[in-house]
């Protein structure tokens, strides 16, 4: 047996490393890289950043060989390695790409904004690709065992990137805040596992969903059976550690503060990336439960309360938004807010893997996960353009309140036209990207309403969100745009590469919203990722 | 008496309870970290237990492996975030962590 | 071809005017000199006077067309038109013969309103605005002896006006011009440019709507000129803007306007609802009706005249040739007989806003603050005569309710309205209400079956009303804008031209007789008047009061007229100042008095045998002549039975105007009785009156107020309502957003007290509940799974 | 000229011209204002080939793209026109040239402020030229932006809470559409034809060659249409969503309130007639008393609210509230009886009087906001009770006020008589009641306007500060104010200018809502038959069956085929 698994590792690691693996280990040589040239002081010749750009790339370049293959192969059967733990299909690739790209994204913005100094340049990109990596994990892992491992690797950098503004006071009080919030979460996660484990008899991902049938049948009392409530209970654990890192109400609490106290440029990586990767693990999570019959009654309740919890994070995230002083925290809320929307997609997708009419909603199981992953797509850039210009207008201003935005545009209109048309395309108008991606979730949440009436109500609570949120969107807007710029207020100039950068984030999210090219291929090959996550289900 | 999968899971429970009243009520930094080293290990007997009992097999036992190697990393990054806290504030006391709020 | 040569001259007057406004409001705003020239003024005459000719020419092609057989004799009481028709102008005429007799009319009405239809009437499209499938909306044009007579008479007038107006209007022509009734906030006087120009651009368009309004061949037609008299009429009662009183007058008279077209505007969507047209006759070609019109689509009965209606009492719709019309399902086309009812009511209340009938009158006397040719052209001859004009064109569409409505509008508007005029003392109110009191005559005349008797004293009355509107303004010009006959007095001798023909228009009101057959214009007119009326009491005998009313009135009118004529011209001078700078007119005003006095006094001449009203008689719908007696109903009076009693109505009128006369020539042109005594004992009467029967105190209680008052409501709840409830919502979701802020500092720390508590109270070591933010959200942590967890096991399935 | 260039040259030549304005220096102030007209008038021009290349006689839309844009979700980029869409398109190129003119007296910012004017016009244009919904949707939401701070920026002292309130009601709206714009889409099956606005019309009446097969059902369809009225009332406005009218116009800069009464208010109308009701034709006909008293209730509240006033230009918003009403009175009045024909016409000449109104009300009331704009830009302020006197000071501008005034007033042979009169004659046959109401406007709409014109132009003297500056009429202002009563008598004299282009494009709308409301009647009839069959199949015994042969429901169907067949029938020849 032991011998099985050694040989199994050993074809696993030889064969298919390059070709599965490659992203990961690019930014594991990296972090190496980095650290060695540290140590021997070649940090002075080559910028510690060119390394962590070059490594990011590299990844990228990697994922994006992946991709190629997979699309020149023209859907190669979704395959397993690593002795199953990880999976290798579209999913996982797109968000390689994803993570590698908007690591690229985030990496150019601290250097623009030289938040890490010299000294801890190291560190500080070892953390950020090393996040990276384990949310890399978090989208492909096929295992409850990666789960947890795949939600600590992103976490633990991240508890130590937020407390990175040494000898700031809020700064050390967020990494606290966090990592205790985090450790928590974490080994509630960790205790729900080990019940969903230890009952089904296995920690395979894909697998749950039979075994829970096969325990649900055999109990005395169906689902009534003490086992399957067990299971029940593990789900539940689990999916706290998820809201954690999804920051759902009610386990949001961190957010706000950690994105406070953290610089911009990590808030805006934490917003976006570890929201990615537990999507891509919640969504992998709910499909492994999903496409039995006999859980089909249990999932689809599961998937309303996720409805029901994506609502009112969506509300509370929107509401709590609006009495918001500093910049940072208001974000955060929109960060929350920006889950809900997300997190109905998820909702809707229950919903639909398990009604009954399952095959014949294949298009549309498709265009609901493909529309999430749109929808994380432009989040990335129009949260990160949100991030960005803060973070630079901080280095001006030193301020972060609403207020040190007042009357920017007349000093800085590449700035405020970015923030512009991130804002703009966060409250989800068109023509910008946000639009598109929210029209695809409510269009998925819509499709899920017929099958279920629960499902209306999200999309109403969707459709009032959208209006709730205008409110404090409006409020950063009306003081760039419509207030007077105080005259003892700090100029902001900004040097022509910064604008270029911001630029390009902006242009994105309305190219992501408006260039026929752009939304279609990535709608397709969204939908297609979507289409290779829900091969685990026979169908 | 052979202990059954009840009673391990039943220790484990009171483990995992322990670590969570630990976590919620214990003013100091360092005690609430403990009381997370308390539910990973509360879930780890689970694993060991599962391991023996159940068709998780020897899965469970790597499982746990790995939560105790993950544990220590993350008490380490903890407990420098806890240090750099105290190097701030002057004090461990997670009450005084009320700046941000609101 | 003669409709087409009719429309053509008719087309020529009617749009020259139009043409006239537009030069005249161009060139007078960029002209060089616009405040020295009298350009525009010749140029409002010359287009005026050519649309006269126009009017006349066609007036005479259309008589010869049909060989003047419309002036044959319509009555039966042998007398015969003979002499010269009123206008001088039109030479031609033919000596009438009798050789319809009107029985053969009663027993084939049908075909002859047919055969007289294609004869006499002439209807058409000018342009189309707009179709509907088969519902269309055109500018028609309909013409019949009725329009010839009205065109030639409303171009006639206006031209004489346009002269007077030149002389009238001269002091605008200056560049500072001081407005001695309009004050500045510190008591100055306004000086402004004079707006000789504007004034008779204005007069010009005012000409072009009211003759838009006759020609109309359809009631919608007829709305749009209606409104556009009603809009010029707003621009010439407000022409001194500066004038507060003239603007709230201007205001008044058109807001009252559109109260009556409110109802007239119902009365077309039911028309248009269940008959979808507007147009009045068939338009024909080839002797094929192409376009039917309303006229045609409700045939009368042949035994009672009155609608022939189905089963079930609803009005059947037909055919120009009498069947009953089917709509798609093959149900007869019918229209509910209240809903005909409706419909001739909203039509007439148009009419009644228009010709300020009760109980829309207090308009018209207010309207004088416009200038005294407008007063003459306005509000006497023309637009306020539109509504009865209507009320005569639409009359074969009136049921029985609808003119007995009018008949008792009428006759309630005559005597409030003389009994006004009673007391008045601005020369101009007292013609004012004179001039809703005939207005009110003619009314009457309509709605007892006299529908030629209320036309016939349309023409009269315009003629000699406008005759006395300008004599008013020629001694209000002559003793320098003084407008109070208690200043007067004793003017004859001073403008003697002025008073003759002032003279000469209160004997023709007054309906005085006169040697040799030249009996005054109002004698013949207001005699047929009284004789419907009569008839009709006589059929209707609980009606009385729609004859004794009237008669009574032709007293009180004789009087008021009298007193105006001696308060004014007669006796000695009361206000030596005025008197004295009083002077005679120059001739470009007086002689416009002369040539209408000729009119005012001999239109009618040869009374119902005479030319005009046979003109007028032309096209008469054809169930007047025989009356209507359906059953259950009021019965109409026919020719005959109006002709039997014409003799003693007359006589009684006649007696009542001597009387009246009399009594002012005791009160007024001599010093026998005191009238200051009178006034006196009388007040709480005289106060009645000059408080013009409080009817403004009235309505400003009943509708300006509330109406305010909603107003106010509405913005208030804008303002208020909606707003707080949005402000609300804001202010909510702020308070809800603040609530989520202190959802942390006092709703989680209460909770976890209290989850503290009972932890304490199981006995464990936590003895101090401990507080602290981090912990808190620790504590959040297991409550939510502990939360979760507990409805998860509550609805769990199975 | 290729029909995709000139369609998208329309509609995107203000945004290239926008994007060519960011070039030019911001000194350059007269430049600026130059290029930006020259932008607006070749923009006009264009709307004015289309319509010399309008074909009068055909049905259907004209100059039909259509090219994918992200066929993943079927959307197209499809462009098109007709009769219906035709006056409106040309309305919004003319007054928005008008109002650029009128932007000369725009005195800050003024690149920032032409950049966002013509951004405004694309998305107008695109609104009315997109056939494609989501398209639709897209530019619908577009123009929110460059609104939201043309009069957050350039706006007057509450100009913040104006816009806000303006962005959020429309945005409401924008929700509520897209919900329904989801509903269509799945019930139509999510096609390549499903955001087809055209496609999705036939396949709501059940055109023979319909590319869909599936629409929504009945009771769907009133579900879908109140929420897309709704969302179109707002932009209306409509009672009670009409409140953010007025502050957004008082904010408003004046070539702005122009724009904003002229043109985007007709937004929400034309959506109506565009959208609402060939999409929804069965909700559409269950809703239209509704319809019709939410217009009526408008049309009463908003003269009411107007004759309250004390602020001009409220007033003139409010007047714009009430002005709507009709528009809404005018597509609502389907009445659905047996004897389809005169109901027809009669409805019709409502949708037409209503389309009319909403082209009328495009110049009157854009004329009577430039005419507020005026003479705030000399006393600067708006008090109605401070005015007074100008007729002497200003008579060339008293003029063209005052026309500008009665054609907003209803003054036959100006502009806003005809669409009034439409639609008030075309509602008795529907409901008596609410048309007496309705007629009861016209005494209204005289009152507050008089007044108002009485407290500004007559009068002895002005009394309001300021009065220094009052400088007559400038050409360029009196250019913009000759313009608008031209085209307010011209179209009030020949209105069929209009009637002419819209005549097959409305007829066609009411053929079709007739057969869809009998398509969608049939079904709901059948679906009760059946359930009705169900449970009363043992009572069945006891009653006689009749029709069997046929089902009810497809009787219906043919008398609803059989009533469109005689529309052509003329109704007064039906007897020989």
């Amino acid at each position: 047996m032991f011998s099985d698994l050694l040989n199994k590792l050993n074809s696993d690691t030889t064969g298919s490393l390059q070709h599965h693996f490659g992203a990961e280990l690019w930014l594991s040589v990296t972090i190496v890289v980095m650290l060695l040239f540290r140590l021997l002081s070649l940090d002075r010749f080559v910028p510690t950043f060119i390394v962590a750009l070059v490594g990011a790339a590299a990844a990228g370049w990697a994922a994006f060989g992946q991709f190629s293959e997979i699309v020149a192969a023209d859907g190669v059967a979704p395959l397993t390695f690593f002795g199953d733990m990880l999976r290798h299909d579209l999913f996982s690739v797109f968000f390689r790409i994803f993570l590698a790209l908007f690591l690229i994204l985030t990496i150019a913005l601290t250097v623009l904004t030289g938040i890490p100094d010299n000294e801890d340049a190291p560190d500080f990109y070892s953390l950020l690709l090393g996040a990276t990596i384990g949310m890399m994990i978090m989208a492909s892992a096929n295992n409850l065992l990666m789960l947890f491992l795949g939600v600590e690797m992103a976490s633990v950098p991240s508890y130590a990137m937020v407390g990175f503004l040494k000898g700031r006071k809020p700064s050390s009080e967020a990494a606290l805040k966090y990592v205790v919030y985090g450790a928590g979460a974490a080994g509630v996660m960790l205790y729900g596992i080990s019940l969903v484990a230890g009952v089904l008899g296995t920690g395979d991902m894909s697998l749950m969903a039979e075994r829970l049938s096969i325990v649900a049948e055999s109990g005395s009392a169906g689902f009534g059976d003490p086992e399957v409530r067990t299971v029940a209970l593990g789900v539940m654990l689990v999916m706290v550690g998820l809201a954690f890192k999804l920051s759902l109400v009610p386990f949001h609490f961190w957010c706000p503060d950690a994105f406070e106290g953290a610089s911009a440029e990590v808030a805006g990586f934490l917003s976006v990336a570890s929201k990615a990767g537990a999507f891509a693990l919640l969504v992998r999570f709910c499909i492994g439960l999903s496409g039995v019959p006999a859980t089909a009654e249990l999932m689809t309740a599961f998937g309303i309360g996720l409805g029901a919890i994506a609502c009112v994070t969506a509300t509370f995230g929107n509401l709590a938004a609006y009495t918001q002083r500093n910049i940072k925290r208001l974000l955060a809320y929109s960060t929350i807010a920006h889950a809900g929307y997300m997190l109905m997609a998820v909702a809707a997708l229950l919903v639909m893997i398990n009604s009954g009419s399952a095959k014949a909603l294949t298009h549309d199981i498709n265009a609901c996960i493909g529309g999430l992953l749109y929808y994380l797509a432009v989040y990335l850039f129009m949260n990160l353009g949100a991030f960005a210009v803060v973070a630079l207008v901080r280095n001006y201003t030193f301020n972060e309140d609403v207020d040190s935005f007042k009357g920017l545009i007349g000093q800085s209109p590449a700035l405020c036209i970015t923030m512009l048309v991130c804002l703009f395309s966060l409250i989800g108008v068109p023509p910008f990207g946000g639009w598109v991606g929210k029209f695809m979730i409510f269009a998925s949440v819509y499709k899920a309403a017929q099958l279920h009436w629960a499902m209306y109500v999200v999309l109403a609570v969707g459709g009032l969100n959208t209006v709730f949120s205008v409110f404090y969107y409006l409020r950063i807007i009306r003081a760039m745009v419509l207030e007077e710029r105080p005259a003892d207020a700090p100029s902001v100039k900004l040097p022509s590469m910064e604008g270029y950068y911001v630029c390009v984030l902006a242009g994105m999210v309305l190219l992501l919203g408006l260039a026929p090219g752009l939304v279609n291929g990535l709608t397709a090959i969204a939908s297609k990722a979507g289409d290779s996550v829900m091969a685990v289900i026979g169908r | 008496m052979q202990p059954d999968l009840t009673s391990y899971l039943l220790v484990g429970a009171v483990l995992f309870v322990c670590g969570v009243v630990c976590m919620a009520t214990k003013r100091n930094g360092i005690g609430v970290l403990m009381g997370v080293e308390l539910v990973l290990n509360g879930a780890n007997v689970n694993f060991v237990a599962f391991s023996k009992y159940t068709a998780l097999g020897l899965d469970g036992q790597v499982f746990s492996l790995f939560v105790i190697v993950l544990a220590a990393a993350e008490a380490a990054v903890a407990l420098a975030i806890a240090l750099n806290f105290y190097n701030n504030h002057l004090t461990i006391d997670v009450d005084r962590a009320n700046k941000l709020k609101g | 071809m003669v409709g087409e040569t009719l429309k053509f001259w008719l087309m020529i007057a009617w749009l020259l005017p139009l043409a006239g406004f537009a030069v005249e409001i161009f060139f007078g705003f960029y002209s060089k000199n616009p405040r020295g020239s009298k350009a525009a003024a010749w140029m409002a005459v010359a287009c005026i006077g050519i649309g006269f000719l126009c009017s006349a020419n066609a007036l005479r092609i259309w008589g010869n067309a049909n060989e003047w057989c419309v002036l044959e004799s319509h009555d039966t009481h042998g007398e015969h038109a003979e002499g010269e028709d009123g206008h001088g102008e039109e030479a031609h005429e033919h000596k009438a013969a009798d050789e319809n007799s009107h029985d053969e009319h009663a027993v084939s009405a049908t075909d002859h309103d047919a055969e007289k239809t294609g004869q006499t009437a002439y209807s058409g499209e000018i342009y189309r605005l707009a179709t509907f499938g088969s519902l269309t909306i055109a500018m028609d044009y309909y013409i019949d002896s009725l329009t010839l007579v009205m065109f030639t008479m409303v171009t006639f007038i206006a031209t004489c006006i346009h002269l007077f107006a030149i002389g009238y209007m001269s002091d605008e022509l200056v560049d500072d011009y001081v407005d001695h009734f309009a004050h500045t906030a510190d008591g100055k006087h306004v000086h402004r440019p004079g707006r000789f120009y504007r004034f008779f651009a204005f007069l010009s368009l005012f000409c072009f709507a009211m003759l838009g309004l006759v020609l109309a061949g359809n009631i919608f037609q007829v709305f749009i000129f209606w409104e556009l008299v009603g809009i010029c009429s707003f621009l010439l009662i407000g022409f001194y803007t500066e004038r507060k009183s003239a603007s709230n007058a201007a205001n008044k008279a058109f807001i009252m306007n559109r109260i009556g077209d409110f109802g007239f505007l119902i009365g077309l969507m039911v028309l248009w609802t269940f008959f979808g047209t507007f147009r009045f006759g068939d338009t024909a070609q080839d002797n094929v009706v192409t376009e039917q019109g309303l006229f045609s689509m409700v045939h009368r009965d042949a035994e009672s005249h009155d609608f022939m209606t189905d089963a079930d009492g609803e009005v059947l719709i037909t055919d120009p040739s009498g069947h009953v019309l089917k709509d798609e399902a093959g149900k007869a086309r019918t229209i509910p007989y209240f809903l005909l009812v409706i419909a001739g009511l909203g039509v007439f209340a148009g009419c009644v806003g228009k010709s300020a009938q009760f109980p829309l009158q207090t308009w018209l006397p207010d309207a004088m603050e416009g200038p005294t040719p407008v007063s003459a052209l306005v509000h006497s001859a023309t637009m306020v005569a539109a509504g009865v004009y209507l009320a005569g064109r639409f009359f074969p569409m009136f049921a029985h309710e609808v003119l007995l409505t009018i008949a008792y509008t009428g006759c309630i508007t005559l005597f409030i309205a003389a009994t006004i005029a009673v007391v008045a003392t601005d020369i101009k109110k007292v013609l004012a209400y004179s001039t809703i009191s005939q207005l009110g005559y003619m009314m009457l005349g309509i709605g007892v079956f006299g529908w030629a008797a209320g036309l016939f004293h349309l023409i009269t009355h315009a003629f000699f009303k406008s005759l006395m509107f300008l004599c008013s303004g020629s001694v209000i010009h002559g003793c320098h804008h003084e407008q109070e006959m208690p200043k007067m007095g004793g003017l004859l001798k001073k403008m003697p031209i002025t008073a003759l023909t002032m003279l000469i228009g209160v004997f023709a009101i007054s309906g005085f007789p006169m040697l040799f057959g030249l009996h005054f214009s109002g004698f013949h007119s207001k005699d047929a008047i009284v004789a419907s009326a009569l008839a009709f009491v006589i059929a209707n005998p609980i009606h009385y009061l729609l004859f004794v009313i009237p008669l009574l009135t032709a007293g009180i009118t004789a009087f008021y007229m009298f007193r105006l004529w001696f308060f004014t011209f007669w006796g000695a001078p009361r206000d030596q100042h005025v008197h004295d700078h009083a002077h005679e007119s120059p001739w470009i005003m007086a002689a416009p008095l002369v040539i209408l006095a000729v009119p005012a006094w001999l239109c009618a001449y040869g009374g119902e045998s005479g030319f005009l009203y046979g003109m007028l008689t032309g096209d008469e719908p054809a169930h007047l002549a025989t009356g209507v007696t359906a059953a259950g109903k009021i019965v109409l009076p026919s020719h005959h039975e109006i002709h039997q009693v014409h003799g003693d109505a007359g006589v009684l009128a006649l007696l009542a105007a001597f009387s009246g006369a009399l009594i002012a020539y005791i009160l007024y042109g001599t010093t026998l009785v005191n009238v200051e005594a009178m006034k006196k004992q009388m007040s709480i009467v005289h106060g009645f009156l000059t408080n013009k029967w409080h009817f403004d105190d009235l309505y400003d209680a009943l509708f300006m107020r509330p109406a305010h008052k909603v107003a106010a409501f509405c913005a208030w709840i804008d303002k208020t309502i909606f707003d707080t409830i949005l402000h609300g919502l804001a202010k909510a979701m702020i308070v809800i957003a603040n609530w989520d802020r202190m959802f942390d500092e006092k709703f989680v720390d209460g909770f976890v007290n209290l989850v503290g508590d009972a932890t304490q109270s199981v006995g464990s070591s936590l003895k101090v509940v401990q507080t602290g933010k981090l912990r808190q959200y620790v504590m959040f942590i297991v409550l939510g799974v502990v939360a979760l967890f507990a409805v998860v096991f509550s609805t769990f399935p199975g | 000229m290729n029909d995709t260039f000139l369609l998208s040259a329309i509609i995107f030549l203000p945004a290239v011209g926008a994007l060519l304005l960011s070039a030019l220096d911001s000194k350059a102030v007269d430049a600026i204002r130059m290029f930006s007209l020259g932008i607006t008038i070749a923009t006009f021009a264009l709307t004015l080939m289309l319509w010399s290349k309008f074909d009068y006689e055909a049905t259907g839309i004209q100059m039909h793209v259509a090219y994918e844009w992200i066929p993943t979700w079927n959307i197209f980029y499809r462009l098109g026109f007709d009769g219906i869409s035709l006056p409106l398109i040309i309305l919004t190129s003319f007054v928005s040239m008008l109002a650029c003119v009128a932007s000369w007296s725009i005195n800050k910012l003024h690149k920032g402020y032409f950049i966002l004017f013509l951004l405004l016009e694309t998305g107008m244009l695109g609104v009315f030229l997109s056939l494609d919904f989501f398209l639709f949707f897209v530019f619908w939401e577009v123009m929110l932006l460059p609104m939201y701070f043309l009069i957050g920026v350039w706006g007057g002292p509450r100009k913040e809470y104006a816009a806000i309130k303006f962005f959020l009601y429309t945005l409401a709206g924008g929700v509520l559409m897209l919900i329904a714009m989801l509903m269509l889409y799945f019930a139509s099956g999510g096609t390549t034809e499903s955001f087809n606005l055209i496609e999705l019309a036939k396949a709501a009446s059940g055109a023979a060659d319909a590319k869909l097969t599936s629409t929504l059902s009945g009771s769907m369809q009133v579900t879908a249409f109140v929420l897309l009225f709704i969302g179109f009332a707002i932009k209306l406005p409509a009672f009670p969503v009409h409140t953010w009218l007025p502050d957004a116009h008082v904010e408003a800069p004046t070539p702005i309130s122009m724009i904003l009464a002229g043109v985007l208010l007709k937004l929400g109308g034309y959506g109506i007639i565009r959208i609402a009701f060939p999409l929804c034709p069965y909700g559409a006909a269950q809703a239209a008393y509704f319809v019709v008293a939410i217009g009526v209730i408008s049309l009463i509240y908003g003269a009411f609210a107007a004759l309250a006033q004390t602020d001009f230009k409220r007033m003139v918003a409010y007047s714009s509230v009430s002005h709507m009403g009709y528009v809404l009175i005018g597509l609502g009045v389907w009445k659905i009886v047996d004897s389809a024909t005169i109901n027809a016409n009669m409805w019709l000449m409502g949708i037409n009087g209503a389309m009319f109104q909403m082209v009328a009300h495009g110049v009157s009331s854009a004329g009577m906001f430039f005419m507020v704009g005026v003479i705030y830009d000399r006393v600067h302020h708006r008090d109605l009770n401070k005015f007074g006197g100008l007729m002497g000071r200003m008579p060339l501008y008293s003029g063209l006020a005052a026309g500008l005034f009665f054609a907003g007033l209803g003054l036959p042979g100006l502009c806003g008589f005809i669409g009034e009169i439409f639609v008030v004659l075309s509602a008795w046959n529907y409901s008596p009641m609410l048309a007496i109401v309705s007629a009861s406007g016209v005494i209204l709409t005289a009152g507050y306007i008089l007044w108002a014109l009485q407290r500004v132009y007559l009068g002895a003297e002005y009394t309001g500060p300021h009065s220094e500056d009052i400088t007559p009429i400038n050409a360029r202002e009196a250019t913009v104010g000759g313009i608008l009563l031209a085209f307010a008598i011209f179209l009030g004299v020949y209105p069929a200018v209009v009637f002419n282009v819209m005549k097959k494009s409305t007829s066609e709308l009411v053929t079709s809502m007739q057969a869809g409301y009998a398509k969608a009647e049939g079904t709901v009839t059948a679906g009760d038959e059946a359930a009705a069959g169900e449970t009363q199949e043992e009572a069945a015994v006891l009653s006689e069956p009749k029709n069997d042969d046929i089902p009810p429901a497809q009787v219906q169907q043919q008398e609803a085929v059989d009533s469109l067949d005689s529309q052509l029938v003329r109704f007064d020849q039906a007897v020989p």
